[in-house]
């Protein structure tokens, strides 16, 4: 009974994590300029890896260091992720990658051309 | 099940190198490349439990941290233009173009 | 299966994705990109060691490496035209290849000759003869040592080549080298120049959440490294990949702070003699064989009931020095870093 | 379909094409650093072809398990001599490499350009003025 109790909660995690991995990277192409495709990859980075990881643990059962490891793995990956986009951010700051202004309300205010790179062009 | 998430990890590795490769800046393709590591980090993992043998989690811990290097290399890189060392504010260039010696 | 055809797609496409960027910068990233693919399918196929090696070596020192030469030389490629010879060549490689490999037995047959040579023997010899788990390490350090050895003075030789080219040998070349000026980022003409930051350049190592941060992470790495090291027994690891790994740590630590703090605690002059201490160790173990009256690296002479691990231990070890000696002095040499560039700090 | 049904050799065959890839970016492109990554795509090709050849289906990795009490059957590993030779050459490429981008650093000093062909015409300059003086 717990075993399949645990079973269940692995696949629900999985299912949920791998969701969240696809709809991170979905907003990485799909997002119209850097700063929102950063954020977007944070969701992988997050929430997707999480509760992969998570996932991944219920099944592993609780021995062999497996889980351990896999709790390494998280813990770097919560560390070393946050920091690589701060200093990427900073970086496109510095740069002079731009926020496109104003921001618009609704998605389908966007101005259609979507890259980061246009919006200086149409100001223009 | 694991191989449902390992084919949902590589239909979202190939949605990312779309945009490493359409870019258009360095940096989009940047965040990309990044998403992209943390992503092969899970299919390693899932992986592992996929094959039947999950003790091999050490790889996905090398690639956490390689990643993380790579993507420093590359920031520190699009800064200064080269990875040697830096001046202090105000004297921004590298060792090599200025004839110290 | 699936697995394995869609990560090869990937492959493919992002072969053809280097082959195409015309900014040099790009494609060296997305080289990252490559070989973290290519260590998935190592993974997947079995080849755990490889894909250790190959993690530790492509998406880290070969990005390093290849940023640290593009800043030295220009990032745009000229405009490429097509030309037909070369493909011409390619294509009649490539069928030669289809036509040859059709002969090959299928992907994954277990009858295939490969199979039935020498592994049976090396897989019950690991068992009983060398005490190792890892069937991979006891081939490597123990079955094919000559070979081990041939490729760690491969290493060595390589480290020497980049000295002599980019060292102190190259005098005043260095002077000469590029600052990267011609930066082609792709951010569109914006508020900075090509080779001019908007705001004031603040040094990575001024920036409390990168130092924090890589403070915390560098001792792990360096860590994991000694644990890949030691654990090459029994699992994935060895020297090849603990000497990537640590020399990793080191190169992160330059990144942040700048390559004169790593050669602050790991001067280039020390890099150099532990490459040459490493490939030292690793004869010397054999040199210590034929002493005891055996045969070269033949470590059963250390005693027979873990004269395997002992050799295997010392072999091993020396590989690791070597390795990471090796990538340090290359990080060394890529970023313009000469051994009378080391000041003492005030 | 599965996909071993398409003949058993589609896996190699896509490694070729991988090193085809890396062959054209080799002999084809100018730029001397393009040419060092075309070489890293080739070596990559390689590595997965010994790779793939050392796999065996239904195998686990060459990490042999513990024997577990009541299975008398022979655990089926994948073969560890493909991956010992693979291994040693991934280092070995990367100090090849390294070496590679060394001397194009030292052409970009003593020429002043990484692009082949511009190499070759100041070398043609050069020929002909020493032939004239």
């Amino acid at each position: 009974m717990i075993g399949w109790l645990l079973d269940a909660a692995s696949w629900l995690l999985l299912a949920f994590g791998s969701l969240f991995c696809l709809v991170g990277s979905l907003g990485v192409l799909r997002f119209p300029d850097f700063y929102t495709r950063c954020h977007a990859a944070g969701i992988t980075d997050t929430f997707g890896a999480v509760l992969i990881l998570a996932g991944l643990a219920l099944q592993g059962g609780f021995s062999q260091g497996v889980t351990l490891k896999l709790a390494l793995v998280c813990g770097f990956l919560l560390l070393s992720s946050p920091v690589a986009s701060h200093a990427l951010v900073k970086a496109a700051h510095a740069h002079g990658v731009l926020v496109p202004q104003p921001v618009p309300d609704r998605v389908s205010e966007y101005p259609k051309s979507e890259t980061a790179g246009d919006h200086r062009s149409q100001e223009r | 099940m694991f191989l449902m998430a390992l084919l949902a990890i590589g239909a979202s590795m190939l949605l990312l190198l779309t945009r490493a490769a359409l870019g258009p800046t360095v940096f989009d393709r940047l965040v990309a490349v990044n998403n992209f590591g943390t992503n092969t980090v899970l299919l390693i993992a899932v992986s592992g439990f996929y094959t039947g043998r999950p003790d091999w989690l050490d790889l996905a811990l090398v690639y956490t941290l390689v990643n993380f290097t790579g993507t420093i290399a590359v920031c520190r890189w699009s800064r200064f233009g080269h990875l040697s060392f830096a001046r202090p504010a105000g004297t921004a260039g590298g060792a090599a173009q200025d004839g110290r010696r | 299966m699936w697995v394995e055809l869609l990560l090869l797609v990937l492959v493919v496409l992002v072969a053809v994705v280097i082959a195409r960027l015309g900014d040099l910068f790009a494609a060296a990233m997305l080289t990252g990109i490559f070989s973290l693919l290519c260590a998935g399918l190592y993974t997947i196929m079995d080849a755990v060691d490889v894909a250790f090696t190959e993690a530790a070596v492509g998406a880290g020192i070969t990005t390093v490496l290849f940023l640290g030469a593009l800043g030295m030389t220009s990032t745009a490629e000229r405009q490429q035209r097509f030309r037909w010879r070369p493909l011409l060549v390619v294509v009649l490689t490539g069928g030669a290849l289809m036509w040859g490999t059709s002969d090959m037995p299928a992907f994954g047959d277990p009858a295939a000759p490969i199979h039935h040579h020498v592994e049976p023997e090396y897989l019950e010899g690991a068992a009983s003869d060398i005490h190792v788990a890892n069937v991979v390490t006891a081939v490597l350090a123990s079955y094919r040592g000559y070979d081990t050895l041939g490729e760690v003075t491969v290493v060595f030789t390589a480290a020497v080549g980049v000295m002599l080219l980019l060292g102190r040998a190259a005098g005043g070349a260095a002077r000469h080298w590029r600052r990267g000026a011609d930066r082609s980022l792709g951010v569109s003409e914006g508020a900075a120049e090509p080779g001019e930051l908007r705001d004031a350049p603040m040094l990575m190592r001024e920036k409390p959440v990168l130092r924090v941060s890589v403070r915390l992470l560098i001792p792990f790495i360096l860590l994991f490294a000694l644990y890949v090291q030691a654990h090459g027994d029994f699992g994935p690891g060895g020297g090849f990949q603990a000497g990537v790994i640590f020399a990793a740590g080191l190169i992160l630590f330059g990144l942040i702070f700048d390559p004169q703090a790593v050669a602050r605690v790991f001067p280039p002059a020390v890099a150099e003699t532990l490459i040459a201490v490493g490939v030292l160790l690793y004869g010397g173990t054999g040199v210590a064989t034929l002493l005891l009256g055996g045969k070269f690296l033949d470590y059963d002479e250390f005693g027979l009931a873990s004269g395997q691990h002992y050799g295997i231990l010392a072999v091993e070890l020396g590989v690791g020095i070597a390795v990471a000696a090796t990538m340090v002095r290359l990080y060394f040499a890529f970023s313009a870093l000469h051994p009378e560039d080391v000041v003492e700090p005030q | 379909m599965s996909a071993p049904a398409m003949g058993g050799h589609w896996v190699t065959w896509m490694i070729v094409l991988v090193l085809l890839i890396g062959l054209y970016t080799l002999i084809a492109h100018d730029n001397l650093i393009k040419k060092i990554m075309g070489l890293n795509i080739f070596q990559s090709a390689v590595v997965l072809l010994y790779v793939s050849m050392g796999t065996v289906t239904g195998g686990t990795p060459p990490v042999l398990l513990e024997p577990t009490a009541g299975v008398t059957e022979p655990v089926l590993y994948s073969n560890p001599v493909p991956h010992v030779l693979m291994l040693t050459a991934i280092v070995v490429g990367v100090a090849i490499t390294a070496l590679a981008l060394a001397i194009v650093v030292r052409i970009q000093g003593a020429y002043g350009t990484i692009e082949e062909d511009e190499i070759g015409a100041i070398e043609m300059r050069h020929d002909e003025a020493q032939s004239r003086a």
